[in-house]
């Protein structure tokens, strides 16, 4: 696994993470989940060794999708729901760049959910994070694709009538190769997940529940609130069996593909009997199967779904126009123009 | 798309017999089934009769469907080439020649045919099945209906069948043969020789020498029918036209789009980025530059319009020259993602192969009708440059000044081809370095006193400044910019002075494209004004009118925003203003506006190309009006 | 949306010791962070002088940002209310009155003021913090930059926290209050009661006893302290404007344009389908639709523009009134399914509410910049009627229009509002039904003779089949269409007839729509033409200069396309010809080209509609010229 | 589970195949599977007992697309990728029709995915027929989201670069309530799905795999052929174990959530060891597994992968009416236009 800063020719000066923040002030309001996750940015950035002009953010539009303005690096606010298509064009243009998409589940999973399954599919280099707080908040509260099924909003004043959508199913459908979950108020799983994003080869996606304290204000709080978090979330290891609870006496095991909360102890239920994560099973269906636990019925998992390893679309390219070259040798003004059958008149 | 040099070398197969009729100009029509490759044929002759050394000019025309039911209307696929041993600008408004390869082909065609013109059919292929299919009541081989033509009807069929009977392929295979025994035919009626054909067949079938052979055969077998039968009791000679000295070679709207798209980058040293979703007429262009891995390309085929015209954005901004192309429908789905640029101000190409609309429309016909699209289909005060190339060889110069705009005024630009003139061709004088334009492209690399956006004080272009420029971190995005420094304002005067200035810009390009030049008298009774495909038809129409001694003279605009500074002036030196168009009249009402002249159009909106006749006819009306 | 009625009970409460001036006219405007409830505090006040008797007009400002940080620039959200004892059309060119809750607010709104201005502040609010974050320096309090206003610097949060202080709430719940306080003073100083706003408290937090208290006695306090202290020498009477007879109520435009659109389904009898993506400004209509499910109407909130539209087009197919809203970007996005929607010829009305542009450009701020978009932005010729509502109230009566001329003429219809409208409210008249227009749609049931295509003689329309009706399934799309059967068609003559059918099919609609009145002189010196959101200040502009004899007249177009059938005879009697609108010149490009009249422009693009005395000073100026 | 004829006033007359071909003469290549697929449709609508004046064929573009012309039906042929969007305006005003969608690999998964997911979701009740041939067909063959990584076509003549998608995977993370696979040789199998995509309520989605012999020919045929099929196929069964293989010989079985290929009889293997298909299971994992099988790993799955029920958009959306309307009494223009805070002036 090559790290984003091959291409970067000097090694980079040492940079911390007031580096990162720009001058403009940030516009989100008091109290938004938002602030949390860009500290977080802000702080995992130094420690990529990244100079920071190779570092892109792009987004669509939302109030996550102001992101952009904040982070003293280049950055694009485009247009709504088209940020993957514009990283897509400069990855491929730019391999040696590090490009960060920012987005919400507006604008990444409805009108954006398009471009973001194909992106994922072509596994580009580029980074992903999908900020959802289950609102349109820019727009100041209609629902929004991962709104749970029957919430009432400014447009369904008498409850939605829509299954939300499943932004990991989604990733993992779309042969996403690293899937990741994590949680704007805990702020260490955060710079975690978002170092291992930062690290992976390929599209790394990462949800991050966002709390949007206006419009749809403690979404989360009934798992990710500090008293109980321990007991109704369970952090996804690599290798290690499925241990939750404050007691870590709680698990998950697989009866067929139907997983159980049991509790260790009880019944001579052994560590031995929990189902164990792997992250780079060969395919995605223990990410999937993980991706389905919510809570009440479940624990819900955070931390690394699935993390597998494909060539990226931008290198196969590469490949290509180097062999093309290596074999046709490299194209000239000369011979574009005469090439095809041509005859001379004099 | 690379081969070796051919050299013509008609003589050695000149026949002797027959009478030789000297002719300077023919229109040959082949039409067939979807599935008899007329377009193949058509191409073969059309390589041939350049490297022969006419000029010629081609119209192919598909059905909408990829193979309709064989020996039906829908299937019928067609070719039409006009060559001369003079200059000549069109396809031809009649062909004096109609090879027709099954009942459902004559019936679409014939009516175009000269009277007393040239009728070639396959007499096989007039089963009662196939004139079912075609709606024939009666046989037209039997009904006298054909009088009026030279009638050749020939068991082309049955004949392939026997010149390939020894290579031992067999049914469907064989048949499929007979378009080159046909083109064999033709060629021995024309003098041309079958070397470039049969090299072209040895080369694309190396792989299966039997089809190989069969192809040959056919060919050969038909050349030599013609020259053996008394079938044929005379043939013509078209001598070369008297062209510019210099290498040509033969060259499609498309392949001369990207070809110049190309050149482009390779003239100011930045790689081309090309984000495509496959559309009829447009795909031709994301097939070429896929092809040409060993050039500063990079094609990405993307989900959607979409899709292709923000990866264009993405590439430009990182310093490529970022392009995106399409038809109508495509272009109407880009739209928002285009004013997206107009506010972050990145160079970026549009290219769009117009083809018949509204909607689906007419996908395989050709059409003017997205002119307005490409002024105003976008949200906001939202302007762009937009430029058409006249001809299919135009469409390689114009493909370069598109980025020549695009990157020195940091704009999108929009390109308007048509399906007409990407799918025709005609020969190409190829241009020496010398005779190409100088174009650079600087980015901004200094830190000191770099403000996002400052601009020129000529162009008003702000500086591009890439990714992995160090120091030069910066955002841009679509909410409305401070004037100099770029970030975001909701002032009301800044949002008022930014309208104004992104107007400006694209007005001052006027500056620096050609005043349009006056075929003809610089005033007189009528003008006639085009834009794009149109070019040829209108200037065979207008000489011809000045060798009669009428008082008309034409202009032809291939950029449409700005206008050339000097349209305004000329439009008033002339009693009446005709615009050709293939559309209701879309340039006029930007020249009507903009002149307040009462400018008449001549609209046709029928998916094919003006005849020189029709434009003729409108201009005479216009002059006894005067 | 429903309540009782609330009648008006000024008298009770009139104090007694200050001076009471008469005045027939007042502009206030009220401005603070967006967390201050300006927005609340504004409708609160409009509905009361509503309800009072004057007539008003209203003007909303948003800031972009949700909650940008307390008591920042970016922050600052406020609502401008012009009422009257005559009849005005304007929220007025300058306030007489600001209340502002914050330095910041104070900042970027005193400019405004005219001088000797009433200025009302929260002087709590004039700490470090807050002038340092408004980028004050000094503080304006103490450094007399505003001795040219009368200043009343006013504790309004300790006040309100003493006045809450029994109902136990607490900190920021209690400050949060301050709005209502300030609303109490100024109700007071207009003589206005406070019941009505009372009751609405009562109403909107019965669930939370504490908050309707503390809200209540807030509202009370500030009344008393305006009334008892003697910090007013002097109040104000604003006496009821002689409105005409009938029942009023007060009306947002985006609340009348979804009230409009109901009522059109309620009068043809057919079911409202309404497919939209929340975008600002058009949000409102999707939040005020998805409400009245006990009305013939759904809601559909798509996951883009064009699943919006292409849902939209199928309710259509299916025989409902299919109608989609947005705002520019969005009808960007749709351009390609318009399309589709012209070329199947299905009744469709696509509501755009106009915001600054290009790309997300100023998304909470007004323009007109949208109409060259919704003439041309679609590939291929793809001609749609287009209409435009003149004020809040006129968005009902237009918004029925759209429907009739969609269904009538088996049509897309773009209805262009703007963020000016869509938010600024009036007192409206409630028309009586036999106000309303007669409007009927039939579908077309018999089988004998059924032909999709076959249109009406008079309008062009072709029949409304819907899936469902035995015998008359058929197919419809978007490739080209034959003529009379519908069925697909690559012929190139009716292609043409087609294009032209589709063209004369929108210009008969002409025959359809009344005649433009002309405000003043049916001949003169200077003719104003306006469209949209304009009509206000136009009109109080030219009534004005009327009254002062000056020769301008005005008229104003509701129907962009087609145009009405005796405008070009207008402009022909007019020496001048002023064309104001908020964009570089769209309307005035569609007249040049199409009369080729010299119109002349005045064009602001600021976010912001136009004040009377812009639209004065360019008329003034033209007669000048004359 | 009720069926689609409800709304229907009269009971249908009986209809025959012949019924449902409409005068259009069909204009697909000599060959193409799509002529298969168009006859098991037209043989199918008669056994449903709709009046055929309340069957709507709604499509995209592409050659699939004019699928719609040569159903003697109600039929809309629209824009590229957007037939599931005018489907789901149509359904939510009219429920009582029955809604056929049909589109193809490229008008449905590259264009036109965001909707297929959307619809999907929100389980409208319509049918979703998508015609895979892994090519894109009228535009003269240019690679598809479907096509094999590294197929070289018109726009990749040096192969492609991306990965592709799987369309059952994408349909299951979208919730849609019932996920099948057909193939057009297979006219038995397909004419018996297409049967239980009528009779399902919700959104039905169906592959089909489908020859392209002008661009794409064979496609399929290393699994489909008429005499390998046995073996390098599976079809699924509800309740019954995976078994395949001429001889019936072969079957799947799990090690965790592995799936593998074993032979009955070998090494003592019964059928009780077998993976036992649920197409009923209450989350559709069990329906992923089984939709990562591919040749020549695994035999190729056909047959109903999953089948759950759910709300329907349109029903949610009529019932909150109802309530609506009973609650608040029908609205009347002169309530409408009174609402609100009104006064007089007399
Ligand atoms: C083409 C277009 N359609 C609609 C909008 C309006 N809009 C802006 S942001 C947004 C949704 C934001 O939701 P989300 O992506 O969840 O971001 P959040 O504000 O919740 O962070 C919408 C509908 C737009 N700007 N552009
Ligand atoms: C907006 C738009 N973009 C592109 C096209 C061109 N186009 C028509 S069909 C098609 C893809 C067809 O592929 P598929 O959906 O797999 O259908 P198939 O022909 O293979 O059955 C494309 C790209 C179009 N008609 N409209
Ligand atoms: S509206 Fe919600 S998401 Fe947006 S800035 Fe405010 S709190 Fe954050
Ligand atoms: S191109 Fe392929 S998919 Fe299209 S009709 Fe022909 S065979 Fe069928
Ligand atoms: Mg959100
Ligand atoms: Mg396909």
């Amino acid at each position: 696994m090559s790290s984003p800063t091959e291409g970067a020719v000097l090694p980079p000066p040492k940079l911390t993470k007031a580096d990162f923040s720009s001058d403009q002030t940030v516009r989100w309001c008091p109290g938004c989940g938002d602030y949390s996750i860009l500290a977080q940015v802000q702080k995992v950035m130094p420690s990529l060794g990244i100079p920071k002009e190779n570092i892109v953010f792009i987004s669509g539009i939302g109030c996550s999708s102001r992101f952009p303005y904040y982070m003293n690096t280049y950055g694009f606010h485009s247009i709504h729901g088209r940020a993957p298509t514009l990283a897509s064009g400069l990855k491929i243009s730019r391999p040696e760049l590090s490009i960060w998409v920012v987005t919400g589940d507006g604008d990444g999973l409805s009108i954006g959910g398009n471009h973001l399954i194909h992106a994922m599919r072509r596994n580009l280099d580029i980074k992903i994070l999908l900020f959802n707080n289950r609102i349109y908040g820019l727009t100041k509260g209609q629902y929004s694709p991962t709104s749970e099924f029957g919430k009432k909003t400014k447009s369904s004043p008498f409850g939605t009538a829509e299954q939300p959508i499943n932004p990991l199913g989604v990733a993992l459908a779309s042969e996403c190769t690293f899937v990741a979950r994590s949680v704007d108020t805990d702020t260490q799983h955060l710079t975690a997940t978002l170092d291992r994003v930062a690290r992976h080869k390929g599209t790394a996606f990462v949800e991050i529940y966002q709390n949007c304290n206006i419009f749809n204000d403690g979404a989360f709080e009934a798992f990710t609130a500090r008293d109980v978090r321990s007991d109704r979330m369970i952090s996804l290891e690599h290798g290690k069996p499925l241990i939750f609870g404050k007691e870590h006496d709680k698990g998950i095991r697989l009866n067929g593909l139907h997983p159980e909360v049991v509790t260790l102890g009880k019944d001579g239920i052994t560590e031995k009997d929990l189902l164990v994560h792997d992250e780079n099973a060969t395919e995605p269906t223990l990410a999937f199967l993980l991706s389905r636990l919510t809570y009440p019925d479940y624990p819900v998992p955070v931390g690394v779904f699935y993390n597998a390893s494909r060539p990226c679309l931008e290198d196969v390219v590469e490949k290509q126009a180097d062999q093309a070259t290596a074999k046709l040798g490299a194209g000239s003004l000369e011979r574009l123009l005469n090439s095809g059958a041509t005859w001379t008149v004099s | 798309m690379e081969t070796r040099k051919v050299v013509s070398t008609q003589t050695e197969t000149l026949p002797s017999k027959p009478v030789v009729r000297e002719i300077d100009e023919v229109v040959i029509r082949f039409v067939g089934d979807s599935g008899d490759g007329m377009q193949l044929t058509g191409t073969q002759f059309a390589d041939t009769t350049a490297l022969f050394g006419n000029d010629l000019a081609t119209l192919p025309d598909f059905p909408a469907e990829i193979r309709a039911p064989a020996g039906t209307l829908a299937g019928v696929s067609g070719y039409q080439i006009n060559f001369s041993s003079h200059e000549i600008r069109t396809p031809g408004d009649q062909p004096n020649v109609l090879v027709a390869m099954n009942p459902a082909a004559l019936r679409s065609n014939v009516a175009d045919l000269e009277e007393g013109g040239i009728l070639i059919l396959d007499s096989d292929a007039f089963t009662e099945g196939n004139l079912g299919k075609a709606g024939y009541k009666t046989n037209p081989l039997k009904d006298g209906s054909l009088a009026g033509y030279r009638l050749f009807d020939i068991p082309l069929t049955s004949l392939t069948l026997k010149a390939v009977a020894d290579t031992g392929l067999g049914g469907r295979q064989a048949t499929r043969c007979k378009n080159f025994f046909a083109l064999g035919l033709v060629f021995w009626m024309y003098e041309r020789p079958v070397d470039y054909t049969r090299d072209w067949i040895e080369k694309k079938f190396k792989n299966n020498q039997q089809i190989a052979r069969a192809n040959i055969q056919a060919l050969q077998a038909g050349y030599n029918y013609a020259d053996t039968t008394e079938t044929f009791t005379e043939h013509y000679r078209v001598r070369k036209a008297q062209l510019e000295p210099g290498t040509y070679r033969s060259i499609t709207g498309n392949e001369a789009t990207a070809t110049g798209f190309i050149t482009a980058a390779l003239l100011c040293g930045r790689p081309l980025f090309y984000g495509s979703y496959p559309i009829t007429p447009a795909s031709d262009i994301l097939h070429e530059l896929s092809r040409l891995k060993n050039y500063p390309v990079k094609t990405f085929q993307a989900e959607d319009e979409i899709s292709a015209v923000g990866a264009a954005i993405g590439a430009s901004y990182g310093g490529s020259l970022g392009l995106c192309g399409t038809s109508g429908p495509g272009l109407a789905l880009k739209s928002e993602a285009v004013g997206l640029a107009v506010m972050t101000e990145l160079p970026l190409v549009i290219a769009n192969i117009q083809r018949g609309g509204p909607s689906t429309g007419l996908p395989t016909k050709t059409e003017q009708a997205d002119l307005l699209q490409a002024m105003f289909g976008r949200n906001g005060e939202c302007p762009v440059a937009v430029v058409a190339p006249a001809t299919p060889a135009d469409c390689f110069w114009m493909a370069i000044e598109a980025f020549r705009i695009a990157t020195r005024y940091m704009t999108p630009v929009i390109y308007l081809s048509d399906g007409y003139l990407g799918n025709g061709s005609e020969p190409w004088r190829i241009p020496g370095p010398q005779a190409l334009p100088k174009f650079e492209v600087a980015f901004r690399t200094q830190k000191e006193g770099f403000l996002p956006y400052q601009r020129d004080p000529k162009t008003l272009a702000r500086p591009w400044a890439v990714p992995g420029t160090p120091g030069l971190e910066h955002r841009i995005g679509g909410l409305e910019k401070e004037d100099v420094t770029g970030n975001v304002s909701y002032d009301p005067l800044n949002h008022d002075k930014m309208v104004r200035l992104r107007e400006e810009k694209i007005a001052r390009i006027a500056n620096d494209i050609p005043e349009v030049k006056i075929l003809g008298r610089e005033s007189g009774k009528v003008l006639v004004v085009g834009w794009g495909s149109t070019y040829g038809a209108i200037t065979s129409a207008v000489e011809s009118m000045q060798g009669r001694g009428l008082s008309v003279s034409s202009i032809h605009l291939r950029h449409l925003n700005p206008f050339p500074r000097n349209l305004g002036s000329i439009l008033g030196r002339f009693k009446k203003v005709l615009v050709p168009e293939l559309n209701l009249g879309q340039l006029r009402l930007l020249m009507r506006a903009r002149y307040l002249v009462d400018a008449i159009g001549l609209n046709k909106v029928q998916g094919k190309p003006f005849k020189v006749s029709e434009i003729v006819e409108a201009v005479e009306k216009l002059l006894g009006e005067v």
